[in-house]
């Protein structure tokens, strides 16, 4: 064996060692020094980062007879994915050195680090087994995490919901594996594309289905997210803020290399259609739920859930285009949220207070918060000059080029629904901004880490759609990506 | 009578259904668990089935089930671990009375 | 000519706009009115000027020396508005008999008003009127717009101006808002004059449409041919050819041409109160008098016959169009003299006189044929409405001397003033001896060619004419008689004697007067014919007197006299003949009276229908189903969002049920529909 | 980049944005706004100036000043700027209403977030003006809108939450179809094998859009800035979101943002569909003639003056579309003209009615009467700005409503001639309910005693409403020069659409 395939996980290898040397720390260090963790894993995973953009990117390499993976687009949305998760530490510093925490702060951080690890796999698999490996690290810590807030009833009971939707989803997940294994006897990617050829029949069709739906479940498409919005809510803001952008993030990507990669044949046969009931189902029942929430933390589950159906658009154009627009997507989907959250967080961390409501007049209280909340809104929403109106007009361009009437109107569904996201969106920026009623929160100064986390996000907001960069890069990326060989 | 492998794939199958109808009607977290045990072990009889009786010159589904085993005692762990936690706060295991959170 | 005389004769009262308007509040009331009255002055003597020139001095551009014809002579032309390039409305000044005759008329007439109105708009103290600087802004503001409106070049500039005198009538009419009857009756006369320009703006598309030009030089430009005068061959056959070759050349019944002529009717019909567009007129009398006498008596009333004048060779092509002028003039010349026989009000009286007088020149231009004495009834016309508007504007100016000296509107309130006013009293008298057409006053003449014209077209309208001529004459009599004698006045306790108001006032009474004395004696005929051709070889003082038809002549003054003497029996001494007349024919009264019901039928329509069926309805349907519409779909989005919030139910069985059921279907749906 | 001068109509409202970030004082606010917005206007007759010189000088372009910079290089998205004359007209439109929007709020609470808001707008407003990428275009369109929720929902009145939702839902609901058009375009833009672009130039000269495509793409297209333009029945929006913005936005969102939907459905769907625009033309031309009466009759019955106003803009506004739908030069010269009329008399008569609520803090006609008394200033105001409204030669309205008419006129079927005599009948109920409002409002006795001790209209209310009368008056007295300002964009070698009819 040719050890020196290792090379080519060098951004897994990384992370791991960052992973050690936390765990390390936490293990190993004087209790005084522990209160430094959370300052020294976001320090060192900032190194990482760099360095991953530095050393990351090795062009197209197979390793281990093809079952991983990397090219340019892996460790670019590798690269995405750690930013996304940079933002968290940070945001996350104040909470995980609370007095709830102070115990264990570190496995916080060594479980989320092996759940990047898990999605650096699903992300560069090329394997089923591999690929089931990464899902199920990339998950299960996270039922953990979500069952972090020992105190509140809510932790827990979100933390069942996922574990045993999770598990379930597992389970008809690798039912459908196992009869993708059994009509194609392989479970390398490539080989199931070429073992199936272009002939399909209803045992396929089921299976494939099955697969979609636990991929699905971790994206939370309809009709497969109903753990979703339970789970965001139960969960510590943190947690939620992570679990909303990075495993999406991680998801949308592997989602799209399975489906181009294992039945690219069976596009335009088979999955479009089924994209399309989904992402119609995931977009409209998404914004439907979310119109009606109360709880912060629920409204941007649901959100999330209709972000999920614009990302699978990037899926449904089949090309490079919308492969960087999903990537793009991604990105911007990782600021706006997380700096929503973020806001969430500091005021959660401060008063405790997580319903609309408390909302109310937030813009005279906290200019500060209440402008980065509304920067979100309208990121995620899709309002020119913030990021997200760039990272949705590109996304729906990248679906359109597909060309056919259909993706028209699905498009135009899309659109319309996008005026229902804005609705909610509004009413949080009409809670803080236009409501009446005296201000729920008084005036408050917010962590210093947190302050960081919202100029970075809001920073990211506005520049990542006006300066083209970070399209550009990404496109460049993608369209020297060969995963498109098999669409046809 | 040769045992064809539809005679392992029907079994199988039953087994994965009768998973899905223990977790859909059972109240009992553990017996919930259960029931997923019975799902996952009848997608491991299928990957094994597959392999040896359709490709039985590798090895790829033997390895795949051996690490399904292992992933699914490592659910079960965590699933136990949070099932007492939930227990702890609300003094129950029914799985009916945890929808605190809904709509 | 050069253009700076015409260029200054509307420039001027635009500039006594601007100052009087943006500046006035600042000046004295009776700096105001000085400076409006020398600038109208000014403009009079410079629109004499041009006028004299013009019919004079014999300029070739003027007055084909050849032929004896007047010319239309374009003195300025300047671009405004190019909608195309062969539609274009361009701003300027065309010299032509009527125009020139116009700008006499109403620079006279806007002049005795400057000056009258000194007088007239401040109280027996000498208190100014409030906004008395901006009355004459607003009159400036008129009297250019009117100017404008004659001198047009062509048609869209005179709808410009058109439109402006309209608004000018809104203002003055409206000039005492505070009362709430003066701001409807200004309302009423925009709103209508604007529905009859619908009809003008529609008639100018459709002509210019088709014959690619707005001019009028182009529109009716005539020319001799075979020793007869008639509308240039050139342009007639062009009009004719493309009225004929077009589009759409039928619509509805009618050519194109009718429809355009008559649609530009309309728009007169508006403007000089044609029944049954009319009903803004009395009211208009809500406004100061002295604009009663100068808008809606003298002026701006007969820009709807100066627009049929005007287009009169491009009405000659259709026979028809000319039938309705006739059949309008002739109805609402007998309405509205039955109508002024009933009421109280002076200036009402007075303002359906006018609409009878309009009637009139209507009438004779609807009758007016070149075969027939080289078209008498047009140049009838214009001399009616000159001499109209001499004595018109001597009456309403009387009326408001009256009405200034008692404070009231009523003759109720007057009776008897003749020792007590006597030269508004000898003033009014030639007024009505004038309009009633008394030898040798101004209405004689001009009254006399109208019937004359008519009688060469059609007995029977002739004999409609004259009888509302004796109509005329009795109910000017009958006002004359209640003003100033039926009984003696009684001044009420306390209060001075009624008596002759300052020279301001009385000063253009007597002008005016001696104006409608003499001007019957103008010799029309030489100035003003519909081809430009003189009628007559010689021109003395009385040319007028020897073309008369003394058949016609002697009849009209018969029946005139006789109404005198009706008027005189009934209404000279206080007696109960009216009474008996009155409960003869109680409904004739009763209709005539409340002017046969008009403002109630458009009451209703304007309130019942337009408001209450169109409108409201409309207003209905935007909000609760267009809007409804839209509301509605909100609320839906709404109501599907709690209506399935029950998927959401909390419990994770129910979950996993709907994640099976969902990925069943996926699979078993596309399955079913590829298979 | 910097060297073309349009970018300076962007720059110079972001740094007046960042002025306004390190205000600390009103006064201060004040000082930047009206410098800016002078410097706005500034830029904008000196462009004016500039363009007529080139155009004399024999520049023949179709569009003058432009600059290309890419942005987006992988979806050939440029920042592409250019523009003709109906754009400098806009421009010109938006800076002068911007100086007398500034003036008019010279008094509003949270002034400096105010300006903020309303200057991300104009920013927004000019942005799209400039553009000739559809891109960009797009962006700027919808930067223009967003600001309106906040400035409705925080400075409006009455129930200004609902209006102001319902207001960015509509526009944005337009929007939608807007943006699946011009993505719809761009995929079409250049003959199979071709760059495909977003540049409305290029893509009119390549004119690849097949007809069928067309036929899907316009009507999307029209129907998505027509909600802008207030277009049957998708006008609702419009009396609500009026009635309860503040004085300045309803100023600029009449006068300005509506024209963005004309704008729009011009420059983008009928020029770049000829095809299409001519044969479907006839859909819209029934709603927007629809619209035109609808909305003058609406108009007649309110007594909110805001909604008279509203239901106003929404007639002229649809005669605006009526006349691009009628494809000839001189009904298309006419809608650019009646845009301008309507932005400038309308954002009068929001400023006056702004003016009056101020004072008076009723909209009710009913409740006032014989203001003119107490307010001359004001009241003349008003009864100028009807007069232009209802179409009085010497003001802007005739001139505009004129050249629609004989550009209307100019076919000759029945279908188009009734629907010209149908709008033609506006003029008539126009007058209806402006005279009405005017001899409720002004003429009449005094309504309300507590009205006697009202002032008349301060300095800077004077300023602002004599700038807009004096634009009223110059449009109505020199028309040809800005009829001949704009036909040149509607010369059938241009714009493929008249050719084709």
């Amino acid at each position: 064996m040719d050890y020196s395939q290792f090379l080519a996980m060098r951004q897994e290898i990384g992370l791991l060692i960052v992973f050690l040397l936390v765990f390390l720390y936490d293990t190993f260090m004087p209790k005084k020094a522990l209160n430094a963790t959370a300052g020294f894993t976001t320090i060192l995973f900032l190194l990482f980062t760099v360095a991953s953009f530095i050393w990351g990117n090795i062009g197209d390499v197979d390793a281990f007879a093809g079952m991983y993976s990397t090219s340019g687009v892996c460790s670019m949305i590798k690269n995405i994915l750690n930013v996304g998760v940079l933002i968290v530490l940070i945001q996350s510093c104040r909470w995980a050195n609370g007095e709830l925490m102070i115990m264990r702060r570190g496995e916080f951080y060594e479980l989320l680090l092996v759940t990047l690890f898990g999605m650096y796999l699903m992300i560069s698999a090329r394997h089923f087994l591999l690929f089931v490996i990464g899902l199920e690290s990339a998950s299960l810590p996270l039922a953990a995490m979500v069952a972090f807030d020992k105190n509140r009833y809510e932790s827990h009971e979100a933390a069942i919901k996922y574990m045993l939707t999770a598990v379930f989803s597992s389970a008809v997940f690798m039912m459908g594996l196992s009869f993708v294994y059994g009509l194609s006897g392989s479970l390398y990617f490539h080989d199931i594309a070429l073992q199936l050829g272009s002939s399909f029949n209803t045992t396929l069709v089921v299976a494939l289905a099955f697969v979609i739906a636990g991929v699905g479940f971790k994206l939370s498409l309809v009709p497969f997210h109903l753990w979703t919005a339970d789970v965001y809510q139960g969960a510590p803001t943190s947690v939620t803020s992570y679990l909303s952008v990075i495993s999406k993030g991680a998801a949308a990507f592997a989602f799209l290399v399975i489906l181009v990669q294992c039945f690219g044949q069976f596009y335009s046969m088979v999955w479009e259609w089924m994209l399309y009931a989904l992402i119609i189902a995931t977009i409209t029942i998404g914004n439907l739920f979310a119109i009606r929430q109360k709880n912060m933390k629920r409204f941007l589950a649901f959100s999330s859930i209709s972000q999920a159906g614009y990302i699978m658009l990037g899926i449904v154009g089949c090309n490079d285009m919308g492969l960087a627009a999903m990537m793009y997507y991604i990105l911007v989907y990782i600021f706006s949220n997380l700096a929503a959250f973020g806001v969430i967080g500091a005021i959660e961390n401060q008063t405790g207070k997580v319903e609309m409501t408390d909302y109310n007049g937030l813009s005279r209280t906290n200019p500060w918060l209440a402008c980065s909340m509304m920067l979100a809104m309208f990121s995620l929403a899709g309002i020119p000059p913030f990021a997200g109106f760039f990272s949705k007009f590109f996304i729906f361009t990248s679906a359109i080029n597909q060309g056919s009437v259909a993706i028209y109107i699905l498009v135009l569904i899309a659109l319309i629904n996008t005026i229902i996201s804005l609705y909610y969106y509004l009413l949080v920026v009409k809670a803080m901004y236009i409501s009446p009623d005296e201000p729920q929160i008084a005036n408050f100064r917010s962590a210093s880490s947190e302050r960081l986390g919202l100029w970075i996000t809001v920073g990211g907001i506005v520049a990542l759609g006006i300066v083209s960069f970070f399209y550009d890069s990404i496109m460049e990326a993608a369209s020297g990506s060969a995963l498109f060989a098999f669409i046809g | 009578m040769e045992l064809t492998m539809i005679y392992y794939l029907i079994p199988s199958l039953i087994m994965f259904c009768c998973g899905v109808y223990g977790f859909i009607t059972r109240r009992n977290m553990i017996a919930i668990l259960i029931s997923l045990e019975l799902m996952l072990n009848a997608v491991d009889i299928n990957f094994v089935v597959f392999n040896r009786f359709l490709f039985p010159g590798e090895m790829e589904g033997m390895f795949f089930t051996l690490f399904a085993i292992g992933l699914a005692a490592a659910e079960t762990a965590l699933a136990i671990a949070i099932i007492i936690n939930v227990f702890r706060v609300s003094n129950s295991i029914d799985v009916r009375d945890v929808n605190k959170m809904k709509h | 000519m050069q253009p700076v005389i015409p260029i200054i004769i509307l420039a001027l009262p635009l500039t006594m706009f601007l100052v009087l308007g943006l500046l006035g509040h600042k000046m004295s009331h009776r700096l105001a009115g000085i400076l409006g009255t020398a600038g109208m002055g000014t403009t009079m003597v410079l629109a004499y000027i041009v006028s004299f020139t013009y019919f004079f001095s014999g300029n070739p551009s003027f007055i084909d020396a050849d032929t004896h014809t007047r010319l239309q002579a374009v003195i300025f032309n300047h671009d405004w508005l190019a909608f195309t390039p062969s539609l274009v409305i361009r701003l300027g000044f065309l010299l032509d008999p009527i125009s020139a005759l116009m700008l006499v008329v109403i620079t006279t007439i806007s002049f005795m008003v400057h000056l009258y109105s000194n007088g007239y708009m401040r109280d027996h103290h000498g208190v100014w009127e409030t906004g008395f600087q901006r009355f004459y802004a607003f009159l400036s503001l008129f009297s250019f717009s009117m100017l404008g409106l004659v001198v047009a070049t062509n048609i869209f500039q005179m709808y410009i101006f058109w439109e402006l005198v309209g608004a000018s009538s809104y203002l003055l009419i409206g000039f005492y808002y505070t009362k709430p009857s003066a701001v409807s009756a200004s309302k009423k006369a925009f709103i209508v004059t604007r529905f009859a320009d619908l009809g003008f703006l529609i008639g100018i598309l459709i002509l210019s449409f088709y014959t690619g030009t707005f001019n009028f030089t182009d529109l009716t430009s005539v020319e001799v041919s075979n020793g007869v005068y008639q509308i240039s061959e050139s342009t007639a056959s062009s009009v004719k050819n493309i009225f004929a070759t077009s589009a759409a050349p039928v619509f509805m019944g009618g050519s194109v041409l009718t429809w355009a002529l008559v649609l530009i009717f309309m728009g007169g019909m508006g403007k000089s109160a044609m029944m049954p567009l009319h009903i803004w007129l009395p009211d208009a009398m809500e406004g100061p008098t002295p604009v009663s006498a100068l808008i809606h008596a003298a002026t701006m009333v007969v820009a709807g016959v100066y627009l049929v004048a005007r287009l009169f060779p491009l009405y000659l092509m259709e026979e028809m169009s000319l039938q309705i002028i006739v059949v309008v003039g002739a109805l609402t010349a007998l309405y509205a003299a039955m109508v002024a026989c009933t009421q109280i009000d002076i200036k009402r009286v007075l303002a359906f006189s006018t609409i009878s007088q309009i009637a009139f020149m209507m009438v004779s231009l609807g009758v007016a044929r070149p075969e027939f004495h080289h078209g008498l009834g047009y140049m009838a016309s214009m001399f009616h409405l000159f001499t109209h508007a001499m004595f018109k504007a001597l009456l309403f100016l009387c009326a408001g001397a009256l009405i200034h000296a008692i404070g009231s509107n009523d003759y109720t309130a007057m009776h008897g003033l003749r020792k007590h006013m006597p030269v508004t009293h000898i003033t009014f008298l030639i007024g009505c001896l004038a309009i009633a057409g008394i030898i040798p006053f101004a209405g004689f003449f001009s009254k006399d060619e109208i019937l004359t014209a008519t009688m060469g077209h059609s007995t029977f309208w002739y004999v409609w004419m004259s009888a509302v001529a004796g109509l005329t004459a009795f109910y000017m009599f009958r006002l004359y008689y209640l003003i100033f004698w039926w009984k003696e006045h009684k001044v009420p306790q306390g209060h001075h004697a009624p008596h002759d108001q300052p020279w301001t006032m009385t000063l253009p009474l007597v002008i005016l007067a001696v104006i409608s004395c003499v001007a019957g004696f103008v010799p029309m005929g030489n100035l003003v014919t519909w081809n430009g051709h003189g009628m007559f070889e010689n021109v003395n003082i009385f040319t007028n007197f020897a073309a008369l038809d003394w058949g016609v002549a002697s009849i009209s003054l018969a029946v005139a006299i006789i109404a005198i003497i009706i008027a005189t029996v009934m209404y000279k001494k206080e007696n109960p003949l009216p009474e008996k007349m009155k409960n003869l024919l109680p409904n004739l009264w009763r209709w005539c009276h409340h002017r046969f019901y008009w403002d109630e039928l458009y009451m209703f329509i304007t309130h019942k229908i337009i408001f209450g069926c169109i409108s409201k309805p409309i207003a209905w349907f935007d909000h609760y189903i267009v809007d409804g519409a839209m509301n509605g779909l909100a609320l839906l989005t709404q109501k599907v969002s709690y209506a399935i919030r029950g998927l959401q139910s909390g419990n994770i069985q129910m979950y996993v049920w709907y994640y099976l059921i969902g990925a069943l279907l996926l699979g078993a749906i596309t399955a079913i529909c590829l298979i | 980049m910097f060297s073309n001068i349009l970018i300076y109509f962007v720059i110079i409202p972001l740094l007046m944005l960042g002025g306004f970030a390190l205000c600390r004082t009103d006064k201060a606010v004040r000082t930047v706004a009206v410098v800016g917005s002078m410097a706005l206007l500034a830029l904008s007759v000196w462009l004016l100036v500039d363009y007529i010189a080139l155009r004399q000088a024999g520049e023949t372009a179709e569009m003058l000043y432009t600059g290309s910079w890419v942005w987006f290089a992988p979806l050939n998205i440029h920042l592409a700027v250019g523009v003709d004359g109906v754009s400098i007209a806009m421009l010109l439109l938006s800076s002068i209403i911007i100086f007398a929007g500034s003036f008019a709020s010279w008094k509003i609470d949270n002034m400096r977030h105010f300006f903020m808001w309303l200057l991300l707008l104009s920013t927004g407003v000019f942005g799209f003006f400039i553009s000739i990428d559809m891109f960009t275009m797009f962006m700027f369109y919808e930067v223009a809108l967003i600001p309106m929720y906040l400035l409705i929902g925080q400075w409006g009145t009455g129930r200004k939450e609902y209006s102001a939702m319902k207001l960015t839902l509509m526009l944005m609901g337009g929007s939608a179809f807007l943006m699946l058009s011009l993505i719809g375009i761009y995929f079409h833009s250049a003959p199979e094998g071709g760059q495909l672009t977003w540049n409305l130039l290029e893509i009119a000269q390549n004119d690849s859009i097949s007809r069928g495509w067309q036929y899907f793409l316009f009507p999307m297209c029209f129907v998505g800035f027509g909600v802008l333009g207030a277009m049957f029945p998708f006008h609702t929006w419009s009396p609500d979101g009026h009635a309860c913005a503040p004085t300045a936005v309803s100023m600029l969102h009449a006068g300005v943002l509506m024209k963005l939907g004309g704008y729009g459905c011009f420059r983008v769907a009928m020029y770049l569909m000829p095809t299409a625009a001519n044969d479907l033309a006839w859909i819209f031309l029934i709603l927007t003639g629809v619209s035109v009466v609808y909305g003058a009759f609406s108009a007649c019955v309110q007594t909110d003056l805001k909604y008279i106003n509203a239901y106003s803009s929404v007639s002229h506004c649809g005669m605006v579309l009526f006349a691009i739908l009628m494809i000839n030069t001189t009904a298309l010269t006419g809608a650019i003209m009646q845009m301008l009329s309507h932005g400038l008399m309308t954002a009068l008569f929001f400023a006056l009615i702004g003016m009056i609520y101020g004072r008076t803090h009723t909209r009710d006609i009913r409740l006032m009467g014989g203001l003119m008394k107490i307010m001359p200033f004001l009241g003349v105001g008003y009864v100028i700005a009807g007069m232009a409204s209802l179409g009085l030669p010497g003001l802007s309205g005739f001139v505009a409503e004129m050249t629609i008419f004989v550009g209307s006129f100019q076919h000759t079927d029945m279908f188009h001639r009734v629907f010209t005599i149908v709008a033609c009948s506006s003029i008539v109920i126009t007058a209806v309910y402006i005279l009405r409002v005017v001899g409720k409002l002004l003429f009449g006795p005094v309504q309300d005693e507590h009205h006697l001790s009202l002032t008349d209209a301060t300095w800077w209310e004077r300023l602002s409403t004599i700038t807009l009368i004096v634009s009223v008056a110059a449009i109505g007295c020199f028309p040809n020069f800005f009829e001949w300002l704009i036909r040149f964009t509607f010369s059938p070698e241009i714009f493929r659409a008249i050719g084709l009819n």
